[in-house]
């Protein structure tokens, strides 16, 4: 017995919360660490990449066209004359700030209404659910164009029109783990102790919602980026000259047989940053939602 | 590339009977076919071929030739025109083309309204009995004559009749018809109509009985849209298509290099500028905006962006245009002199001001986001933080409209290849609010635009545009950016495709190898 | 001795997963073995090894991370550990049947019952006609004692209740007369009053169609009832093995005599339970020694470092733990462990 | 006779089954039908009886954390059915609860200290420093150590959880503990550890337990009172050992029979009953267990038994019993 | 079960109700005047006026809406402020084109999805299933426009084995006659048309078809190792039954139903979600159709065709439930 309670104290010298835990296993899986790595190259690309890049973004010199990869310019330059890597480097910072943004406004909206929906529950449930399902039942690019379409293109708008578009996915996801929570027996243990409603749900339910959240987030992010891409692609986004890479994909499109390297890095660049959150994501999923482990 | 258009991926069981089958890929679908009721190119282009007109343009211009009016004669006065109709010309429908058709025609045109018949509202004033109608009578004086009687004299009027709205129809098509006219059009063009898949492509077959010996040559056209200038080029370079409109300059270079495929220059009949609102500052001051004009590159604009495939632009008119002021020298590219002009009117530290950017391509200004991106690299070498500002087409056109920017890029095609079509509809006073975008306003030159109008004398009036030009140049109400080519490119087997100036082209003596 | 036929034989079985902190013996080194028409238990507690035992007589083991290291289950002299996929797919269901602990999710529910039946039959019985198949499956649900066994065979399992779908699972098990039944805590989600129908049931089937039957429990009131050995398991390794009454009424290995008393009686109000101290060991996690040597009364020296073996007591008793081991008997008194 | 601790009359939970678009009622789950009972101070009540019977519904509803759909709860002279929500988590310091899944019961998400800190702060006892003082000397109490207290739910074992669990429930030093199947989700050894545990409690704090159960072993060690619950009803309730020595109420015989014995020794007289419990939703007519019973008379499925005592401190609700009862 | 779908059909009503609504007054929102896009730039000022006028674009938002509202009712979406014509009309072949785009899309995505996703759980930790999966992330990380252009650039451009665009040859047109072009061929055993039309799906079709394709595969996936390490899994296998059976016949049928919502939700997302796919690929499909309105600010249009999708896409929701019902008995509608 003394030797166990031994044992007991030096095992309790690390001390793990459940996030802890969750990094745990989370640095177990080596896709989940690889997605991480490139999230965390492109941010500090985002963060430090302008400073090093080899010409400024938007510095034109029409005299370089067009000029394929080399030593000067390691992905060729634009119809401007501009540097690309430079370009590439400086989207960086654009698409994960409207891919963050953008998820964090609807996380926080979808969060609000989500809670109010599940914890309440009667009519503001029912008005808060009918909303998430007729904005579920638009086709949400169209409904974005339309956002966009009202705000006027540009890139705080595009952000606008994504966080929009991705309200009522937060909104049910929380809805359906508040309702859930609401049942579990921690909820009544802290009931039973006579803790307030609405300090319940702070200290308790919030909290124990927040996982799925934190991977849907993720994901959410990579499908932002793609949107936002794909808005700046259509023109609603970022406006020139803004290094907006779905906006270089789209100017570059007419020099895909002469030029290609226009659009393949800008290209390469959205699909990397992406995929880095979706393996994060996964990897999140795996490590926070006990379900998924084996 | 394997473009040669008998392979790519249709095969060859494409080429079916050994027909003639052109595939025209432009950018949109049309509108509707009955022209009058339509004011957009697209519809034109299809309508062109199933309808004459009175009056032509000429082949590759705006000169006036014979039409369905074999002659005709003005009085000295020019309030009386007298036409003389072709014989034997039949409509499609096996009815006859005579006086009382055009007679028809006009009466219809004259008994509608603006919504209706927007060209007809444009080009001759009104309808009916209202006063600002320009036409007074219309008058079969024989089978085959008829006489126009004018309330007041119109210099352009000949050419307003060569426009595509003004294609004559077949009286008992469109009476039977009604509203569905558009379609079911019936002309006596080269083409008869064969169907209209919305937003897909509309067919029109070989007119046999066409009353120009010879023509057409094609057995079918069909008009496919594909709105992505990308995906059209593709479609091109596949085979899939023989002719496309609305090529990027960008993409002339690969075109050229491949020798399945040939390039058509469109003569140039527009202008492309970048506007500046005088009511708004601090271009309300013309030294400002002489500065503007000399610290663009035009030229520089010109090489990257139109593929050197444009002109640069000195005045509001293309040169093809009579009554163009060759004698007046554009504003030269001199940052140096820009940045005296702008402190002269103190303005030393530069200033911030909102560029507008078109967001879609049109054929004066191939991609104005790009340009717009050029002329702020231009501006911020003198000082001038420009801030590039887009909107939805619809938006952009209703916001520069009501003078909400400070300076926006847009640009005009000639309809009718008159100097007025361009000065007094775009820079004159009375047009403020609809397409004098720049809120500019000139007395002086609102007189003579307007003693222009009524000027039958060709010198006299070409004088007065010079005149015109000249005011405009010195207050400077635009930089003028280019005139541009637009292009088109089609396989090496179309023969004897002439680009028209207007955009709509007329198919009857193309041919397929 | 008994006379009956050994039909299966676990020798040095041991089994373990691998996961990311190494290997971990979730079964180390178990032997016993199952006489025809014999109810043999299993008894343990949570975590002790009896499920992964029985998957692994049944080649059942998920794998990865499971994988049997060493051992053999000879069944009819053949070592099933050797067999191929296909030649142990022929045994499972037909040879050896097994039920499981939660009759609530053990019925697939997208199925008609009659569907699950009939599918046993198919694979081990080719060349059964249609309506033999059929007959087959009505007749073993009469056996259970279902009521109306036709038409419960178009029914889907959420419309039975779990003591039904126990029933139909020992059906299921029964249907290709297998010689051996492995029964993985059958009656533990169940309610006592259906508890012990379940149980009455399983033993006249015992007894009607001499089936050997394996009864995995945890619960020490099952096995004094039903089975006529016992198996005590703790943390992987079987600790005493012996005839029921043997097993209850003089236990030997510490563990089952802790067990014993810490039960409370339903019978009888004991004043104060037995309790034994400390936690149940995670797998793996003691590494010599005894495994019971922490929570152990009369763990000495020799019991921290060293692993007892299963020593033979009496005829048909065996006991892991050095209390018992003939040589320890000398220097260390019997009657302590008595007492 | 002093007043009971708790006194329970008449009380009924039933649960609404809605369904179709606009949530309409379609029915009624009848979880608790009208069970009457009393717990003096500082004994224990055991309450026993299948899944479904109703059990955790009726602990629940003695703290409001369901509202009795008709009923009364008198605790320490207080109606509690009649406070209003502030009072009632007010009360809640005097009755508190411990749960049957160790694993659900305490959130992962907070530390042992902030778990067991938590009654503390709700109901503003004693300052901060105190409270930590509290917390670690509960944690001795329950058997645990105070290093343990900055330590996460996952980190323990089933049966420490519990500990935890229990220890929760004596922050606010309450007068009674209703627990719901407090070992039904441990090990056996585990589980005599953590009887042991709230026996020693009971007498060291003077306790007074509701101990919610279904092993009847458990219920007979730990109880001096127990009431066997079937479909919603209390079918019998009666000392320890005259309900499990003489039990009356055939269910109650028919259970305790079915129970077995680890003693293979043993022979007992079986009363076998046949089929599973009905639905709570649909429950039979008259006395709810003549569908099952084997002395099912006429009578039994018409009216209802009366719930009384047949002798003394031994009631039950079942027809054979109407004659001998005192008037 | 009628009773059932009459109900959900209920519940739809408000919905759809709320969805025109808000529809409505986005449009509205957007600056920009129809009229003036319809007679474009060179337009006068009169014929806009008049035109707007004509179009009853001068009253008030609320007879708007509620004379579109009562238009509704009565079966008819309005007309198309541009091309004057019936919107009820004109949106048939739009959606037509939409529709066999879709579904041919998302039968790729199905077929391959579900079988990748299965023996990728079946071969858990197999190189197929890191493959599979890798591909299946990056085909979610691709932005389809992208991933659109670079096929037709090899797939037609370079090696011109299949067309860039549109739906069918346009020398050598099919005879319409429902506007599912693979439907008409077959009905008019023209295989050599067929042949055509399947070919002009290929590209866009498996544009539009791999991020469902690449959802569907970790969906099932994850769906399939849930379900296998279940109890009625390991019950099938202690009968003895073979591993495909076990994975074909327990597991799958059990593991889609998730699945089926995702593959409901899928298509109801491709049919108004295809804009940048029908650009790139001159499809004459509705997104595109409804896009292009919002250009020309053709108010009819985007009503009418935003509801059309939402509508379908609730209907697909509501079929996928009713499917729930036939894969699984413990589900009862009433
Ligand atoms: N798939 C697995 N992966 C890793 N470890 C496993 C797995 N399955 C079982 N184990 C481990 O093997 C040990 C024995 O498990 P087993 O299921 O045999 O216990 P048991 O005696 O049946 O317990 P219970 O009474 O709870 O059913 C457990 O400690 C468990 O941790
Ligand atoms: N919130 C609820 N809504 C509807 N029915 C409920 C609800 N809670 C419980 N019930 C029903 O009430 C009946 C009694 O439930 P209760 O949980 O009290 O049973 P129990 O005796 O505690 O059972 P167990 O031994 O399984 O814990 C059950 O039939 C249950 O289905
Ligand atoms: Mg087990
Ligand atoms: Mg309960
Ligand atoms: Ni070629």
């Amino acid at each position: 017995m003394a030797e166990t309670a031994a044992a007991d104290k030096q095992e309790m010298q690390k001390v793990a919360g459940p996030w802890k835990e969750a990094w745990r296993g989370f640095r177990k899986s080596k896709v989940a660490v690889v997605g991480m790595g490139i999230v965390i190259f492109f941010i500090l690309l985002a963060i430090f990449g302008p400073l090093f890049t080899p010409q400024g973004i938007n510095e034109q010199n029409l005299s370089q066209r067009l000029l394929p990869p080399s030593g000067d310019h390691w992905m060729g330059t634009d119809d401007f004359g501009r540097d690309i890597l430079s370009r590439v480097v400086y989207g960086a910072r654009i698409s994960l700030w409207v891919g963050f943004l953008a998820v964090i406004g609807s996380v926080v909206v979808g969060s609000i209404l989500g809670i109010l929906a599940g914890y309440y529950g009667r009519w503001v449930d029912t008005i808060i659910s009918r909303l998430f399902d007729i904005m579920l039942a638009f086709p949400s690019i169209l409904l974005a164009i339309a956002v966009v379409s009202v705000l006027g293109p540009s890139l705080r708008n595009a952000l606008i029109a994504i966080a929009i578009i991705n309200v009522p996915n937060f909104g049910r996801l929380i809805r359906s783990k508040v309702l859930s929570i609401k049942e579990d027996e921690y909820i009544m243990s802290a009931k039973a102790i006579g803790m307030k409603d609405n300090r319940i749900l702070v200290s308790h339910i919030l909290p124990n919602s927040m996982a799925p959240v934190i991977v849907q987030g993720t994901l959410a992010i990579a499908t932002a980026i793609i949107e936002a891409a794909a808005l700046g692609f259509l023109g609603l986004g970022a406006q020139a000259p803004s290094p907006e890479w779905g906006k270089m994909l789209a100017d570059s499109r007419s020099y895909l047989t002469n030029a290609p390297w226009t659009m393949i890095f800008p290209g390469v660049a959205i699909m990397l940053t992406v995929l880095g959150f979706n393996l994060m994501g996964d990897g999140l999923r795996d490590a926070l939602d006990p379900r998924m482990k084996s | 590339s394997g473009g040669d258009s008998e392979s790519g991926g249709e095969g060859g069981d494409s080429e079916s009977g050994g027909e003639k089958v052109l595939i025209f890929g432009r950018g949109g679908d049309s509108v509707s076919l009955d022209p009058i009721t339509v004011t957009d190119g697209e519809s034109f282009k299809v309508t062109k071929n199933i309808f004459d007109t009175l009056i032509n343009f000429g082949e590759q211009d705006t000169e006036i030739e014979a039409g369905l009016a074999s002659d005709w004669q003005a009085s000295e006065d020019g309030l009386t025109y007298t036409f003389q109709l072709q014989e034997g010309v039949t409509f499609h429908d096996g009815t006859d083309f005579n006086a009382e058709a055009v007679v028809a025609n006009f009466e219809r045109w004259a008994a509608g309204d603006a919504d209706q018949f927007p060209y007809y509202k444009s080009m001759f004033g009104g309808f009916g009995d209202e006063e600002e109608h320009v036409i007074e009578s219309v008058e079969a004086t024989g089978d085959y004559e008829v006489v126009i009687k004018l309330k007041r004299p119109q210099a352009p009027f000949l050419k307003n009749l060569a426009m595509s709205p003004f294609g004559i129809a077949s009286p008992t098509a469109f009476e039977e018809a009604g509203e569905s006219f558009g379609d079911n059009p019936v002309g006596t063009g080269p083409f008869k109509f064969v169907e209209w898949q919305r937003n897909d492509t509309v067919t029109i077959e070989k007119f046999d009985d066409y009353w120009v010996d010879g023509e057409p040559k094609l057995d079918q056209v069909v008009f496919r849209a594909i709105p992505d200038n990308s995906a059209r080029l593709n479609a091109l370079l596949s085979g899939e298509i023989d002719l496309a409109d609305g090529i990027t300059p960008s993409d002339s270079e690969t075109i050229e290099n491949d020798e399945n495929l040939q390039l058509f220059e469109r003569p140039s009949m527009n202008v492309g500028y970048l506007g500046l609102t005088t009511t708004r500052e601090p271009f309300d001051d013309p030294k400002v905006r002489q500065a503007m004009n000399h610290a663009i590159d035009r030229q520089a604009i010109v090489d990257s962006f139109f593929e050197g495939r444009a002109e640069v632009a000195k005045n509001p008119m293309p040169p093809v245009i009579s009554g163009y002021n060759d004698s007046i020298e554009g504003y030269e590219y001199d940052p140096e002199k820009a940045k005296e002009l702008l402190a002269e009117a103190g303005l030393e530290d530069g200033f911030t001001m909102e560029l507008w950017a078109m967001p879609v391509p049109r054929p004066y200004m191939p991609d104005g986001q790009k340009v717009a991106e050029a002329i702020q690299s231009d501006l911020s070498e003198v000082g001038i933080t420009a801030e590039i500002v887009s909107y939805e087409w619809a938006t952009y056109l209703e916001k520069a409209a009501a003078g909400e920017a400070d300076a926006f890029l847009l640009g005009w095609t000639g309809d009718n290849g008159d100097a007025d079509n361009f000065l007094y509809v775009l820079l004159d006073q009375d047009n403020i609010g609809s397409n004098n975008y720049t809120y500019y306003e000139n007395q002086e030159l609102h007189d003579l635009l307007i003693e222009a109008q009524t000027e039958v004398d060709e010198d006299a009036r070409n004088e007065l545009y010079m005149q015109a030009q000249e005011i405009i140049h010195e207050d400077a109400p635009w930089v003028p950016l280019a005139h541009s080519t637009p292009l088109l490119a089609g396989g090496t087997n179309v023969i004897d495709f002439k680009a028209h100036p207007t955009g709509s082209d007329k198919l009857s003596s193309v041919d397929l190898e | 001795m008994d006379e009956r036929k050994t039909i299966l034989d676990v020798k040095g079985l041991r089994t373990s997963f691998f996961t990311d902190d190494g290997e971990v013996p979730a079964v180390d080194n178990v032997d016993f073995h199952i006489r025809q028409g014999e109810v043999l238990g299993i008894v343990g507690e949570s975590g002790c090894g009896k499920s992964v035992t029985s998957l692994s007589i049944m080649g059942l083991v998920p794998s990865p991370p499971g994988k049997i290291v060493s051992g053999e289950i000879l069944f009819q002299d053949k070592d099933l550990t050797k067999l191929s996929d296909k030649e142990m797919r022929q045994i499972r269901g037909d040879d050896i049947a097994m039920i499981f602990q939660e009759p609530m999710t053990s019925l697939n529910p997208l199925f008609t019952i009659g569907n699950q039946l009939r599918e046993a039959l198919k694979i081990h019985k080719k060349d059964w006609s249609k309506s033999q198949i059929q007959e087959r499956a009505v007749e073993m649900m009469k056996l259970v004692g279902l009521p109306r066994a036709e038409a419960l065979l178009n029914d889907y399992p959420h419309q039975l209740s779990g003591g039904m779908r126990q029933r139909v699972m020992i059906a299921m098990a029964l249907l290709c007369d297998p010689k051996v039944l492995i029964a993985d805590e059958p009656t533990t989600a169940l309610d006592v009053t259906i508890q012990a129908q379940i149980l009455k049931l399983i033993k006249n089937l015992n007894e009607r169609l001499d089936t050997a039957v394996l009864l995995i429990t945890h619960d020490l009131g099952v096995v004094a009832e039903t089975c006529e050995r016992v198996v005590v398991m703790y943390a992987g390794k079987v600790v005493e093995e012996g005839p029921v009454h043997t097993i209850f009424n003089d236990p030997q290995h510490p563990y089952t005599r802790g067990l014993l008393e810490s039960v409370p009686d339903m019978r009888f109000k004991k004043e104060r339970l037995y309790s034994i101290p400390g936690n149940v060991p995670k797998p793996g996690s003691i590494k010599v020694g005894c495994k019971y040597a922490a929570r152990c009364e009369f763990a000495f020296d020799r019991c921290r470092v060293e692993d007892p073996a299963l020593y033979q007591t009496a005829e048909d008793h065996k006991t892991r733990c050095f209390l018992f081991d003939p040589k320890e008997a000398e220097s260390h008194d019997r009657t302590v462990v008595e007492s | 006779m002093t007043e009971p601790l708790l006194k329970v009359e008449g009380l009924k939970k039933y649960f609404p089954v809605t369904g179709g678009m606009f949530g309409r009622v379609k029915g009624q789950v009848k979880a608790v039908d009208d069970i009457s009972f009393y717990v003096n101070e500082g004994e224990t009540l055991g309450i026993v009886g299948e899944s479904g019977c109703g059990k955790s519904t009726t602990g629940r509803m003695l703290m409001r954390l369901l509202d009795p759909t008709e009923g009364k709860v008198t605790f320490d002279g207080q109606e509690l059915t009649s406070l209003s929500a502030s009072e009632m988590r007010k009360a809640r310091r005097d009755i508190q609860m411990v749960f049957q899944d160790p694993y659900a019961s305490l959130n992962p998400r907070h530390s042992i200290e902030k778990i067991l800190m938590e009654p503390l702060n709700v109901h503003n006892i004693g300052d901060p420093k105190e409270r930590k003082r509290k917390v670690h000397e509960f944690l001795e109490i329950v058997g645990l150590s105070s290093y343990h207290a900055k330590r996460y739910p996952h980190q323990f074992s089933g049966g420490q959880r519990q500990r935890i669990g229990i220890a929760r429930a004596l922050m606010t030093n309450p007068k009674l503990i209703i627990a719901d199947e407090p070992v039904s989700a441990l090990d056996v050894s585990i589980q005599a550890q953590v009887l042991n545990l709230m026996q020693d409690l009971q007498r060291d704090l003077k306790l007074t337990y509701i101990f919610i159960a279904h092993d009847l072993g458990v219920v007979r060690h730990i109880s001096d009172r127990v009431g066997v619950m079937y479909l919603g009803n209390m079918a019998e309730l009666a000392d320890t050992e005259s309900l499990y020595e003489k039990p009356l109420h055939p269910y109650t015989q028919a259970l305790l029979s079915a129970v077995p014995v680890p003693d293979p020794d043993f022979v007992r007289e079986e009363v076998v009953i046949k089929g599973d419990v009905p639905s709570p939703a649909n429950p039979p007519s008259g006395c709810r267990f003549h569908t099952r019973c084997p002395f099912k008379m006429d009578i039994c499925s018409q009216e209802i038994p009366r719930f009384a005592e047949v002798e003394p401190g031994h009631s039950v609700a079942c027809h054979l019993y109407e004659e001998c009862r005192p008037q | 079960m009628l009773h059932y779908i009459g109900q959900r059909l209920l519940q739809l009503i408000p919905v759809l109700l709320g969805m025109t609504f808000i529809v409505f007054m986005i449009i509205r929102a957007i600056p920009g005047d129809p009229a003036q896009v319809i007679l474009g730039q060179q337009a006068s000022e009169e014929a806009i006026k008049a035109l707007r006028t004509s179009l009853g674009l001068d009253n008030p938002w609320y007879i708007q809406y509620f004379d579109y509202l009562k238009g509704l009712v009565t079966g008819d979406m309005g007309d198309s402020l541009r091309t004057r014509s019936p919107v009820s009309e004109e949106i048939w072949p739009y959606l037509a084109a939409t529709f066999e785009l879709s579904l041919f899309a998302i039968i790729i995505a199905v077929v391959i999805g579900i079988n990748a996703g299965i023996i990728s759980a079946w071969f858990q930790n197999s190189w197929f299933d890191y493959t599979a999966m890798v591909l299946a992330l990056i085909g979610v990380s691709m932005p389809i426009f992208w991933l659109g252009l670079m096929n037709q650039w090899i797939f037609s451009i370079e090696l011109g084995i299949l067309p860039t665009t549109g739906r069918e040859n346009v020398r050598d047109p099919i005879n319409n006659i429902t506007n599912f072009y693979v439907l008409d061929t077959i009905i008019q055993g023209d295989f050599n048309q067929l042949a055509t039309v399947l070919k002009h799906l290929v590209l866009p079709g498996t544009a539009l078809a791999t991020i469902p394709m690449a959802i569907i595969a970790r969906m099932t996936r994850s769906s399939m190792l849930e379900v296998m390490r279940s109890d009625y899994v390991r019950t099938a296998r202690a009968k003895g039954v073979k591993m495909f059976w076990v994975v074909y016949k327990h597991a799958l049928k059990n593991a889609i139903i998730p699945v089926l919502t995702i593959i409901g939700l899928q298509m109801g997302l491709l049919l108004g979600g295809a804009i940048l796919t029908e650009t790139i690929f001159g499809w004459p499909g509705i997104g595109r159709y409804i896009y292009e309105a919002i250009g020309f600010r053709d108010y009819p249009v985007i009503q009418s065709g935003i509801l059309v999708v939402a509508f379908i896409f609730v209907m697909i929701n509501l079929f996928v439930d009713l499917l729930y019902g036939l894969v699984d008995p413990r589900i009862k509608y009433d």
